[in-house]
């Protein structure tokens, strides 16, 4: 056992976790922090993947992430990981979009870019999935996200598929049709606040100020008040878009402003579901590691059941901490 | 006249060299246009005012969410890492090169790690690097220097090498030992080749340091470009692009000038360089 | 065929017993036998390639005998460059990143400051004194603060001989000093070389292809050639010391020895000779 | 002896050579089992075994979701971009080098803008290249000629020159006009500097190619580490890089020997380049 | 001063009026006037920086007169070297990557293909033997195969000399042909171009430091030199011709003419000219 009294928390730039930038930003971080006596650093990363590395070394206590990545990276480099907070699911934040007037079934036979192994690569297997076809009728274009908008614009990309602020971009310009998206698929696609489970287990106060701070900025950025859309221009502006365009990525998001839709969220038993078409996914793409012998090879651990292989369970979904939110226990 | 004898006249020169520009100008501004007619948000080739008001925007108001202005800010992060890791490429490339060139004994331990080294490309190895050094300030300039450290040590190596065997010789004669000609001989003569490696290899320190704001930074000239990419804001980009050579321009005609001055012996015997 | 007519008087200063120097198979110099007393001033003359320099290397340390040994003062020859020998090379003379005064004051600097090789203050100021008056010697004191490349080849020699003098070494080596030089710029040269030895009492050794100026310069002649050549394995035999005649101040030099140093030691010796260029 | 004489006999100095080497393999192996013991399935720093299984995985099984060969499918991918890119970048520069250097027009009107494009990081303006060259292999191979092409043209500019005026007065004498002495005069002469230049881009070359395939690709050496990126398969990505390694290795050793074949002329004066 | 000894039998080769030459305001040569026959040796000697390069530049076109004509068989002089004048230069003589029959064909590569400057067939046969004639005429039949860097300098400077040959120039320039040249090798130069010469009916200008060279092979001498110098401006005053004799085979070198080469121009001038090496 290992107390520690500083910790180091990662998050990239996406929707649904601007709000660690404002906490941050605003000192609600901090104040949580020292009401429990311990230093959080708040730290800001550009390459989504990059933080879910740095974490899976080591770098990091806490990071930010979808539960596909969670399973694929952390999970499957035997670092076992609790996922304290869910924030937020996408509810049409991620999309597959063609090139002209078509629909999802003129798909066949396309190149389509996106990020490779990715939550978007997920999100069109389930898409293709949805009109009988299987990826070997498409051929996926690994694309880094930096650069997936500007390679819209040229002719040689006719589908793509990508998460927000990408997709707005790229669906509004002329002539292109948004053919399916994560609202086909609602709580499918989840955004995370992982934390190691052995830092967790030695140091709960870390847990106990993150979920304080996030359900007060949940709390301070939800509304049409002048604090909140304050709130909100700060992380539009931290984005790189502004607070109409943060608004609309919003609208596209499953915001859990409040713990207990989390918490009924984490305890259903769609969640095993879910993470067992994940963990399948990922399987069959060799993402759960060259040990693995079948997609229940690493196990994962929710209120309503577990999914996979009881002796190695690596990631673990624990509504404790926001049930405590509810509770006012924080 | 042989067209290889005919040389233009002042006037003439000064037309040529800024008919290209000219010319780049002209195509830029019939694409924007005609790309603007046909959907007038286009972002991919913004219009001459859109770039006026993003200049406006970045460098002259202050931003609403830090109160910084942004272009400024970002200079000066990305300036400071920049010339850190230069910097110390530079004074690690004078050391090693000038020890490896003159000293057999070093030479056979450090050179074929140096050239190992250099044949690794440090774009390839970026997750490993994040991992040694995190991701705050050093492994950004060491990102740079991993890029361009090699380099410059082979450069002053080779340097080194190639002073004429005469002089050490005759440093020896009037009772030198290997310090003293390191430290009076030899180092003042190849810090003028130095300041010629570290213009030569100025691009490559831009390209990795860009390469390293991408992934782990909050301001820096690569950090905004990166953010901004993904919502196709060219009427940043190509200003923050240009900004960015005038920065690699300067930096170049100061270690030019520098040299000049410092070392007049130098520039006097080669007037080409 | 060693016909030295020097009187052996004292202890020789440099004494070459049976020293040959061979390259892996290629012999360069064999049988060389020499004894040189204190003061002497001996010219080194012979056929591009025949082994001349190899011969002054030896003497500098840098290169050693294969066989046989070279004695310094009855002491074997140390392994290395240092300050009893001054040498003055046809090129790279100077440092050219100090001026005229600060490359003469070097020496001194390397022997008063062993960690830094720089001197400050007093000690600087007596140094600079050293060093100007022995500018002055070689007729560079207006010189003193220009730039190497600043100055005229005749120039860059006499700042190399003052150089070398400073450290007031025992013996001088030099190669081909003036090869480089335009003629009336040579023979201001010899005059300087010629009153600085025998005001300084300097034992010099000195290579050239030019025969008069061996022959008016030294005291003492050493013309080194192949006796035997096999013209399929020419690197198969050594030059040696085929003359070794003292000088006086009236003399003529011998046709035969004229044709020696014209010929090139073999054609391929020719060649490589371009390319050292 | 002074340190700067004294000399490693030969096996000595083999054995400085590797010493680094072995220390760094140490290390390597004690760090990894320090991990190791601590999390069985760390991915951060692979024991040996894994390193060879993947190996194995990657160059001699066919992959299960293609049934290719991955590791020879992404090297025959990456090395017909690179060797394209530098091919192509190697003529325009030996073309547009000698141009601007023998014809003062020419060299009027785009020297200037050959250094403003040699200042500008290639990576800040992706997306202008996408738009102009699309996606596809076109787009990688660009990348990479722009990023070298100004460094080759800039030599060859100035190698050109510096050939000495007399063998172009001697040319002219001999009746030559301008395109003959191109021909036949500098052209030649130009040629080894050519390829000593490219020997140098090299790494740039494995850089931007690297960067270029992290952008868009489906397969390709950088391709592959930027995927295997995504779950830390370190097992993969070392010997990938290290694999890079030896290419660029065997790639500067092939054209140095070509090199000092074709051109004895040129290497018979200079040994040491 | 242009006390010209030499007798206006037909149409001169050159003839040069009143032709000064500056650059900015540094006045390098001043007043020339010069005619010249076909068939004239003509050595020019004069102190280093005194304006001889320059001159020969003016003859070969790639430098016009300030002022002042130039002509050459009556015509005003070409602005760019052609195949009427041949040059020979101290260094850089022949084209490294061309070995010696390839450099002597390239004149004739030049005229017979103008578009890619090379010949095949039985074209390059006949171009072929007339250059090993020439390589032949000048003793380097056996290095034919052989690069120029495997050439020692005096075989160099004879291919240099059989490469401008054969385009058979009017003129021959040379510009201190033999200067890096070591002394026996130089004597057989010598001959080399005496014979050429006669045989071949040429118009030479040879510059030459060697007072003595331009003296013995010259048929005609000319001395440049400052006749006025104003020592804080010596850029205000040009070299003239001071002196101009024509030479037969017995002749002494007078020593005021000697004292004048071995002087440099002015003290700016060595500088310079040492920057030049
Ligand atoms: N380090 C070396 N390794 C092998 N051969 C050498 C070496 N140094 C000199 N030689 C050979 O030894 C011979 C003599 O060379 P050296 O330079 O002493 O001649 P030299 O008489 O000084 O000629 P020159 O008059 O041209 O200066 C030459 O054939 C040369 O090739
Ligand atoms: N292009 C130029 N621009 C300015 N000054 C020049 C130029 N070329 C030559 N000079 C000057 O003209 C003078 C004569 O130079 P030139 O080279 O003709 O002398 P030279 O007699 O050939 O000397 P040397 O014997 O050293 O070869 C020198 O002072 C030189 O500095
Ligand atoms: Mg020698
Ligand atoms: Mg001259």
């Amino acid at each position: 056992a290992e107390t520690k009294s500083t910790f180091r928390l990662a998050w990239t730039i996406y929707v649904g976790w601007m709000p660690w930038d404002y906490g941050n930003a605003s000192g609600i971080v901090k104040k949580w922090a020292d009401k429990y006596d311990i230093d959080i650093e708040v730290v800001q990363v550009n390459d989504y993947v990059e933080s879910i590395n740095q974490y899976t070394a080591g770098g990091f206590d806490a990071t930010v992430m979808t539960n596909m990545d969670a399973l694929t990276i952390p999970a499957a480099s035997g670092v076992d990981s609790t996922a304290v907070i869910i924030g937020d699911f996408s509810n049409g934040n991620d999309g597959v979009v063609l090139k002209g007037d078509k629909t999802l079934a003129d798909i066949k036979g396309q190149n389509v870019n996106l990020v490779e192994l990715s939550v978007s690569h997920y999100l069109l297997a389930r898409a293709l999935d949805s009109v009988s076809l299987t990826e070997r009728d498409v051929r996926v274009v690994n694309t880094s996200d930096a650069d997936l908008v500007a390679a819209f614009t040229t002719d040689d990309v006719t589908s793509v598929t990508t998460w927000n602020p990408l997709l707005s971009e790229i669906t509004a310009m002329p002539n292109t049709s948004k053919v399916f998206d994560s609202s086909m698929v609602p709580g499918e696609i989840i955004d995370l606040l992982m934390i190691n489970t052995k830092t967790l287990a030695d140091n709960p106060k870390l847990a106990k100020a993150l979920t304080g701070a996030w359900y007060e900025i949940m709390g301070t950025m939800q509304g049409s008040s002048q604090q909140a859309i304050d709130a909100r221009t700060l992380m539009a502006e931290a984005s790189g878009t502004d607070l109409a365009g943060y608004d609309a990525q919003l609208a596209s998001t499953k915001m859990f402003f409040n713990a207990e839709d989390a918490v009924a969220f984490n305890n259903s038993a769609d969640l095993i579901n879910t993470m067992g078409k994940v963990a399948e996914f990922s399987f069959d793409h060799g993402l759960l590691g060259e040990g693995a012998a079948d997609a229940k090879f690493i196990g994962i651990e929710t209120p309503s059941g577990i999914y996979g292989d009881k002796q190695n369970i690596k990631l673990r979904f624990d509504p404790l901490y926001m049930q405590m939110a509810i509770d006012k226990k924080l | 006249m042989r067209l290889m004898n005919s040389k233009p006249s002042r006037l003439m020169r000064l037309a040529l060299n800024l008919l290209p520009f000219v010319i780049l100008l002209i195509i830029y501004t019939l694409a924007s246009d005609a790309r603007l007619l046909e959907n007038p948000s286009d972002k991919l080739l913004p219009s001459w005012s859109s770039f006026a008001d993003a200049i406006q925007r970045m460098a002259f108001e202050p931003s609403k969410r830090t109160g910084e202005y942004l272009l400024w800010v970002d200079t000066i992060s990305s300036l400071q890492r920049l010339l850190l890791g230069v910097g110390i490429s530079a004074l690690i490339g004078l050391v090693i090169g000038v020890a490896n060139g003159m000293l057999p004994l070093f030479r056979a331990t450090l050179s074929p790690l140096v050239t190992a080294i250099s044949l690794i490309p440090p774009m390839a190895i970026l997750p490993i690097l994040f991992i040694v050094f995190g991701l705050g300030e050093l492994s950004k300039v060491m990102l740079i220097i991993i890029g361009i450290c090699p380099i410059l040590i082979r450069d002053l190596q080779l340097r080194t090498q190639s002073l004429p065997v005469e002089q050490l010789l005759k440093a020896q004669t009037l009772g030198a030992n290997t310090w003293q000609i390191m430290l009076r001989v030899v180092l003042p003569q190849v810090l003028p080749p130095l300041l010629n490696a570290v213009r030569l290899t100025l691009g490559s320190a831009w390209l990795f340091l860009i390469a390293g704001e991408a992934i782990a930074a909050t301001e820096g000239l690569g950090y905004r470009i990166f953010l901004i990419r993904r919502y196709l804001a060219m009427d940043v980009i190509l200003p923050y692009v240009l900004w960015i050579a005038v920065l690699a321009f300067l930096m170049d005609t100061i270690l030019r000038l520098i040299s000049k001055r410092a070392f007049p012996w130098y520039h006097g015997k080669r007037g080409e360089e | 065929m060693n016909d030295s007519s020097v009187k052996k008087t004292s202890q020789p200063i440099i004494e070459i017993k049976q020293v040959w120097k061979e390259y892996g198979d290629h012999i360069v110099l064999e049988k060389l036998n020499l004894s040189v007393q204190p003061g002497e001033f001996v010219s080194i003359v012979g056929a591009s390639g025949c082994g001349k320099t190899t011969f002054l290397d030896m003497l500098l340390g840098t290169e050693s005998p294969s066989r046989g040994t070279i004695l310094l003062d009855g002491q074997p020859m140390p392994a290395e460059p240092n300050e009893t020998r001054g040498i003055v090379f046809q090129k790279y003379s100077a440092f050219p990143h100090l001026n005229a005064l600060e490359n003469v004051m070097l020496g001194g600097e390397f022997s008063a400051s062993p960690l830094l090789g720089k001197v400050f203050g007093k000690q600087r100021e007596s140094l600079r004194e050293k060093a100007l008056d022995m500018l002055t010697a070689v007729g560079l004191a207006d010189a003193a603060m220009r730039y190497p490349n600043e100055l005229s080849g005749g120039m860059q020699q006499r700042l190399a001989i003052a150089q070398a003098l400073i450290k007031e070494p025992r013996i001088l080596l030099l190669d081909e000093p003036f090869g480089a030089l335009d003629p009336g710029i040579r023979k201001d040269m010899h005059k300087l070389i010629s009153e600085l030895w025998k005001k300084r009492g300097l034992t010099v050794f000195m290579i050239t292809h030019d025969l008069s100026e061996g022959f008016s310069l030294g005291s003492r002649i050493l013309v080194l050639d192949k006796p035997r050549i096999d013209p399929h394995q020419p690197e198969r035999f050594g030059a040696q010391i085929v003359y070794d005649i003292a000088l006086n101040s009236e003399h003529v030099i011998p046709t035969s020895i004229q044709s020696l140093i014209d010929k090139q030691a073999t054609a391929k010796d020719a060649v490589q000779e371009n390319t050292h260029e």
